[in-house]
């Protein structure tokens, strides 16, 4: 008993981190009862999967910004890669695994692998660089990635997989199947993206990035981001770390992506714009930095948020970025937090 | 002369970049905040000089008037709802506070002037001086932005240099709490930043719309990015620099359309903009700061 | 106790009929962001051609919904959902084609019939038998511009300028591209813009000039189109313009300068100065209440609303019968009923739920819409 | 072996305590010097400390001594001169490099991870001495939780030696200055130094904290037998702890001694002490 108090984290932080799980496996079950009840609306059924996935996105996100502390813009693009190396996985083992939820987990790792290695070479420019400037370069390579995905053509024959840039020259034989078609996308996918699927991967996207986080690795991660000189004074290797929260970052933000591009029928690549990276980031902020729930929260109430407002119609779009400043006023400004604080009749008497 | 002529488009473009980059680097520098509501605000400007002129018929000149004064009560009264609570919040907060007022912006224009896409009257006519026997031409509206842009650029040098807001906002932009320990109204003094660059903003809206005339509700958010990129790459903060990487980044652009592939241009920007900070990490006239230990 | 329950039951089954008068019929299109001309375009069509038909005295009768989708698949299927819970029973499908294919598959395994006004890429209907397309699909759009040129003998050589991240455009240029060879055209520049730098064309015009192209196919919407011709006119480059459906709607531009149009030429089912009555009513109507004029998409929206009105008054069909009975009448009626509308008369679909008309050649002349030939 | 040294070493002015001679110094350096913004902040330093010396390093603001630490740790490249530790040459290597090497440091303006909490802190010293890899973090295999047993143990058992170990899990930020101080130094030491830099560690103490600070100090010299450099005004400090004085003037030195022979040193009564004797 000694011994495990020993090793583990303080009480609090663990309680939080229990907390966090046990928030995620009761939603899940609730929702997953719900659904199989036909108590859920198509419409929250429908966005299940993309919020599991948003969630994951914010979890990987929140490793770079909350625990590394190192701003990124282009997070899209790591979903992106995974998502388009994802479903051509998916698709090409159509035939060789029946199985879908095999087939799923296989393209998801698949996925992660992709995303981590685009994560990796991206790295190495990318973290030599501080602050805001970092942050640009990150958006640069969302947008680059993009770019190449909107000109990059996959096609598989009898003779094997066939790749082209710029326009489609894969020359496929007959019987052969071009999969990725520059701006088209990928189209005809299977829908094997399951409910249950992304409350897995979330569970494990959790456990890694608390493991994580709790280990040498993690306390180097957030010693960078505290204080880099100290850091450095002390041995730790800053492009190491960096680098590593990064990639990890990145695969499983792959992972996320694969999940969400087979939940529906098509995907492009300008879906993973600078749009996409900015609203992953809002959901990281909302939650606040560092703070996984918070993280995994604001996800899905801003997944929802647009949906609840349809019946605004044409108001929609104008109340939820009302919704969004004053939320961020809310729990960012001093003063109104405390007029806030003192309208909540359970809070704690402060001594 | 082809490639003279792409080098002036490159420049007509890129000075289009240039009075977009000015507004987010002087925020920039002063507020340290990344204004992404800035593009926005070039697209309320642009509306209101198009209804101005096209609607009511005023002299262009006068509509950029219009327009400018517009915009400066908008960036203050965005500054002051949005931005000012969050003057003690880390700077994320407030970069997503920007972005929501960006929405904000997009979406009102929307609801108000619909998402029928306009056609800007030019505020100079389509006419074009043409050299070596029309073999190159260098259209009105290129020469009057490069020549506003000029303009701006030097009054701003000039204000910041010699006024006493403008050494107030250098002296924000160093140290904040020292400024305000010298008897400088830092509230004051961010206000007018925003002030400015919002009048900025106007400006760079009607230049745009003329150059590139359709004008939707969207119309800012895309050259607001790749200004906020041409900032970066001049070294953001630095007024000459977002002047400089304005030109460059509209110069690499056409050039990369032209001579690598029109396809890939994006990607060849971003590509190039990488190895400038790789090579100048603080942009290419950017400060270096060392941290002091 | 069993009495009382029974009576409820009652009450509320007859309030459902008498609520259900209407069939609920629903659609998903960008109503917000940067495509919302054509999402809202369409919704209003459709809005007018419901309120026309509920004016009528005959026995259908509409209860029209549409929801935004930003232009985005994964907004599709969540206002595609929301129209799922709302009650609908024969959909609108989705207005632009990428957010349609996620739409139409979801109609698909749910067997709720689709009509799509404008989603053209022939991926939306693949492998589906209940979606089907009002408009054109974009295969079709560059075969049909590519022997359309040929055989008006209109230019040998021919430049094409087209949306890289787009796929109405990509998937014309590549149909365009694959036959031109066919009509004896020689393509001999081919560029390309994106979102990110869709102001700037001197280069694509350039190098279309340059390489001598007499005629520059754009197959494009008519936004980016409208700063191409303006631009080309700046540099002194007058070819002949060539352009599809999407580039209808750009004599309407609030301030665009007409004479830049001029001797531009474009395929397109629908024209807003049509003399016959059925447009000019939908014109007069459409302007009357939004104050513009109507593009294509509007035309549309409006003709798969009439569309559904006969196809539904032919099947006999009631507001009460389940979205899947209507699907199988729909399936029958669409592959067998011939339907004039505003875009067209006679049009007729396919099984695969591709349509078949006629695209009409136009070409602008003193800013008017003149039928070629 | 890449030896590219500027200058061949040679032995400066030595001031060695007796128990240290005969054994290799810890450290030398030749001619160190360095020129930032045109200005010449360190010139010509020659510096050697013992195995197990405690050296003062002294002088009036600006003179340029975390200058000296910062050419030290390399957070600054030295423009010209040499640094061998414990007979190696630095040059070339980053900071990272050299606290590996076995110098640890600690800073003028603290520098702790502040929203770290304390055990956390010296944790994070102890990362290199740590090996379990990617995997066994995210399975919780057996060697994580040994090595995070081990290190746990030892960073308590550092923090007992400055009476820190019931602080253990506040957050490093929310203590009292000079306890943050401590943590430091504790900090430091948890990257087992052969040469521990302290800066300024006194700054900001009351007079009964700096004789507990002169106390832990004399029992990190006993306890792990290390060399210590260290910065500090408080001169009471400098001259009942330190075994060598170093006085730095404009980036120069002045003087060096025993505390008796500085104390007495009239360039350095000018310079340095002279000015607080009138005050």
């Amino acid at each position: 008993m000694t011994m495990r108090r020993l090793i583990n984290l303080k009480r609090a932080e663990a309680r939080k981190i229990y907390l966090t799980y046990a928030v995620v496996i009761v939603a899940y079950i609730v929702c997953q009862v719900m659904s199989s009840t036909k108590f859920l609306s198509s419409s929250m059924r429908g966005m299940l999967v993309p919020i599991c996935a948003y969630m994951v996105m914010a979890v990987s996100l929140n490793l770079v910004v909350g625990i590394l502390g190192e701003l990124s813009l282009g997070h899209a693009g790591f979903m992106s890669v995974g998502a388009f190396s994802g479903v051509a996985t998916a698709i090409l083992l159509q035939g060789v695994i029946p199985f879908a939820p095999v087939r799923l987990a296989i393209a998801m790792i698949v996925a992660a692998i992709f995303a981590a290695f685009a994560g990796f070479i991206i790295g190495i420019p990318v973290l030599r660089l501080k602050g805001d400037y970092l942050a640009i370069v990150t958006l640069a390579f969302g947008e680059i990635i993009k770019s190449i995905l909107n000109n990059f053509y996959m096609g598989i024959d009898s003779q094997g997989i066939q790749m082209s840039m710029l326009s489609d020259t894969t020359r496929l034989l007959p019987g052969g199947k071009l999969i990725i078609r520059g701006p088209m996308g990928i189209s005809g996918i299977q829908k094997i993206a399951t409910f249950p699927a992304g409350a897995i991967l979330l569970i494990i996207a959790l456990m890694i990035v608390f493991n994580l986080v709790n280990s040498r690795s993690g306390r180097a991660f957030m010693a960078i981001r505290d204080d880099r000189i100290a850091a450095e004074s002390i041995g730790l290797d800053i492009t190491k770390y960096k680098m590593m929260a990064f990639v990890m970052s990145a695969a499983l933000a792959g992972a996320a992506g694969a999940l969400f591009a087979m939940n529906y029928s098509t995907i492009v690549a300008n879906k993973f714009d600078f749009n996409t990276s900015i609203l992953i980031l809002v959901f990281v902020v909302l939650g606040g930095q560092g703070n996984m729930l918070g993280g995994i929260i604001a996800a899905a109430v801003l997944t929802i948020l647009p949906e609840k407002l349809r019946s605004f119609s044409e108001y929609r779009m104008l109340l939820y970025a009302i919704v969004l400043i004053v939320m961020m006023l809310a729990t960012n400004n001093a003063e109104i937090k405390e007029f806030l604080s003192r309208l909540n009749p359970f809070r704690r008497k402060e001594a | 002369m082809t490639f003279l002529n792409f080098f002036i488009s490159g420049i007509s473009l890129g000075s289009i970049y240039a009075i977009i980059a000015l507004g987010y680097t002087m925020v920039y520098g002063i507020a340290k905040m990344l204004n992404f509501a800035h593009g926005d605000v070039i697209m309320v400007g642009a509306y209101v000089c198009f209804y101005a002129v096209a609607r009511y018929e005023l002299n262009p000149f006068l509509g950029v008037v219009i327009a400018m004064i517009v915009c400066t009560i908008l960036g203050m009264i965005v500054e002051r709802l949005a931005y000012k609570p969050l003057r003690q919040a880390p700077s994320l907060a407030v970069l997503i506070t920007a972005i929501g007022m960006s929405y904000f912006l997009q979406n009102t224009a929307l609801l108000l002037w619909s998402s029928n896409p306009k056609v800007f009257p030019s505020i100079v006519g389509r006419g074009a001086f043409k050299l070596f026997d029309g073999e190159l031409s260098i259209s009105h509206i290129t020469a009057l932005t490069i020549i506003a842009c000029l303009v701006i650029m030097a009054v701003l040098t000039l204000f910041i240099s010699k006024t006493k807001m403008g050494k107030a906002m250098r002296a924000c932009s160093e140290d904040k709490g020292a400024a305000q320990l010298m008897g400088i109204n830092v509230n004051a003094t961010i206000s007018m930043t925003f002030a400015i660059g919002s009048g900025l903003a106007a400006v760079a809206g009607a230049l745009l719309c003329s150059a590139y005339p359709t004008l939707m509700p969207t119309t800012g958010s895309l050259p607001g990015i790749k200004a906020f990129t041409a900032a970066v790459f001049g070294g953001i903060g630095s007024i000459p620099g977002a002047f400089l990487g304005g030109l460059m980044l509209g110069v690499i652009e056409i050039f990369a359309k032209a001579y690598i592939s029109s396809q890939l241009s994006d990607a060849v920007v971003f590509g190039v903009l990488i190895v400038v900070l790789l090579v100048k990490p603080a942009g290419l006239l950017g400060k270096m700061t060392q941290e002091k230990v | 106790m069993k009495k009382i329950l029974v009576c409820a039951l009652l009450v509320l089954a007859m309030s459902a009929t008498a609520f259900g008068a209407a069939f609920k019929i629903g659609g998903t299109g960008p109503l917000t962001g940067g495509a919302a001309i054509y999402g809202t375009a369409a919704m209003r069509g459709a809005q007018i051609a419901a309120e026309e038909i509920n004016a009528m005295n005959i026995d259908v009768k509409f209860d029209l919904r549409y929801e935004d989708d930003t232009h985005d698949a994964e907004k599709a299927v969540n206002a595609y959902n929301a129209l799922k819970d709302w009650g609908m029973q024969i959909s609108l499908g989705s207005v632009t084609s990428k957010p349609a294919e996620a739409t139409a598959a979801e109609n698909f395994a749910d067997r709720i019939f689709a009509l799509t006004p404008s989603a053209s890429s022939a991926a939306v209907t693949e492998g589906k038998d209940n979606v089907f397309q009002m408009c054109f699909v974009d295969p079709n759009q560059g075969t049909a511009s590519a022997q359309y040129i040929g055989e008006k003998k209109l230019a040998k050589k021919v430049a094409v300028i087209w949306k890289n991240d787009d796929v109405y455009s990509k998937g014309v240029r590549d149909t365009f591209v694959e036959n031109a060879g066919k009509h004896g055209l020689e393509i001999v520049s081919e560029t390309a813009f994106a979102d990110g730098n869709d102001t700037d064309f001197s280069v694509q015009l350039t190098d279309a000039k340059n390489k001598g192209a007499e005629l520059v196919f754009l197959p494009m919407y008519y936004q980016p189109a409208s700063l191409i011709l303006a631009q080309a006119q700046a540099m002194g480059y007058a070819p002949k313009w060539f352009g599809i459906d999407g580039m209808d709607g750009i004599l309407t531009m609030e301030g665009f300068d007409k004479s830049l149009a001029e001797g531009v030429m474009l395929l397109t089912p629908f024209n807003a100065d049509a003399k016959d009555e059925k447009t000019q009513k939908f014109v007069k109507k459409y302007q009357e209440k939004f104050g513009e004029i109507p593009n294509q998409f509007a035309a549309d929206g409006y003709d798969c609303v009439y569309a559904y009105c006969q196809a539904l008054t032919q099947a006999k069909a009631t507001p009460d019968m389940s979205a899947e009975d209507l699907c199988g009448k729909m399936i029958e009626q669409f592959t067998t009923m011939t339907f004039n509308g505003v875009t067209g008369d006679n049009v007729r679909w396919m099984k695969n739920g591709e349509v078949t008309k006629d695209p009409k050649g136009m070409v602008i002349k003193n800013g008017a819409y003149v039928g070629l030939d | 072996m890449k030896a590219k040294t500027k200058y061949v070493p040679v032995p400066s002015t030595t001031i060695l305590p007796e128990r240290d001679a005969g054994r290799a110094p810890v450290l030398e350096c030749v001619k160190l010097g360095i020129t930032l913004g045109g200005i010449k902040a360190v010139e010509d330093f020659n510096l050697t400390v013992g195995r197990t010396e405690i050296v003062g390093l002294i002088g009036p603001n600006g003179a340029g001594k975390t200058t000296v630490f910062n050419l030290l740790t390399k957070v600054y490249q030295p423009t010209t001169g040499t640094i061998l530790l414990n007979g190696q040459d630095t040059h070339g290597m980053d900071t990272r490099q050299v606290n590996k090497a076995g110098i640890a440091r600690t800073f003028q303006n603290i520098r702790l991870f502040r929203n770290l909490s304390v055990i956390d802190n010296v944790k994070t010293a102890m990362n290199n001495e740590m090996h379990y890899n990617m995997l066994s973090t995210i399975l919780r295999l057996p060697d994580y939780r040994r090595e995070e047993v081990a290190a746990h143990r030892r960073a308590l058992k550092l923090l007992s030696i400055f009476d820190m170990q019931h602080m253990a899990d506040a957050p490093a930020g929310s203590l009292p200055y000079g306890a943050q101080r401590r943590l430091e130094i504790v900090r430091a030491l948890a990257t087992n130094p052969s040469l521990l830099l302290l800066d300024e560690p006194a700054a900001g103490m009351n007079p009964s904290e700096t004789a507990d600070l002169m106390d832990n100090i004399r029992k990190v010299h006993e306890m792990f037998q290390i060399a210590i450099v260290l910065i500090e005004h408080d001169m009471s400090l400098v001259m009942n702890i330190c075994e060598g004085i170093c006085v730095l003037n404009f980036g120069h030195v002045i003087a060096k001694g025993t505390p008796d022979e500085i104390q007495n040193n009239p360039a350095v009564i000018e310079a340095y002490l002279g000015r607080k004797k009138e005050a």
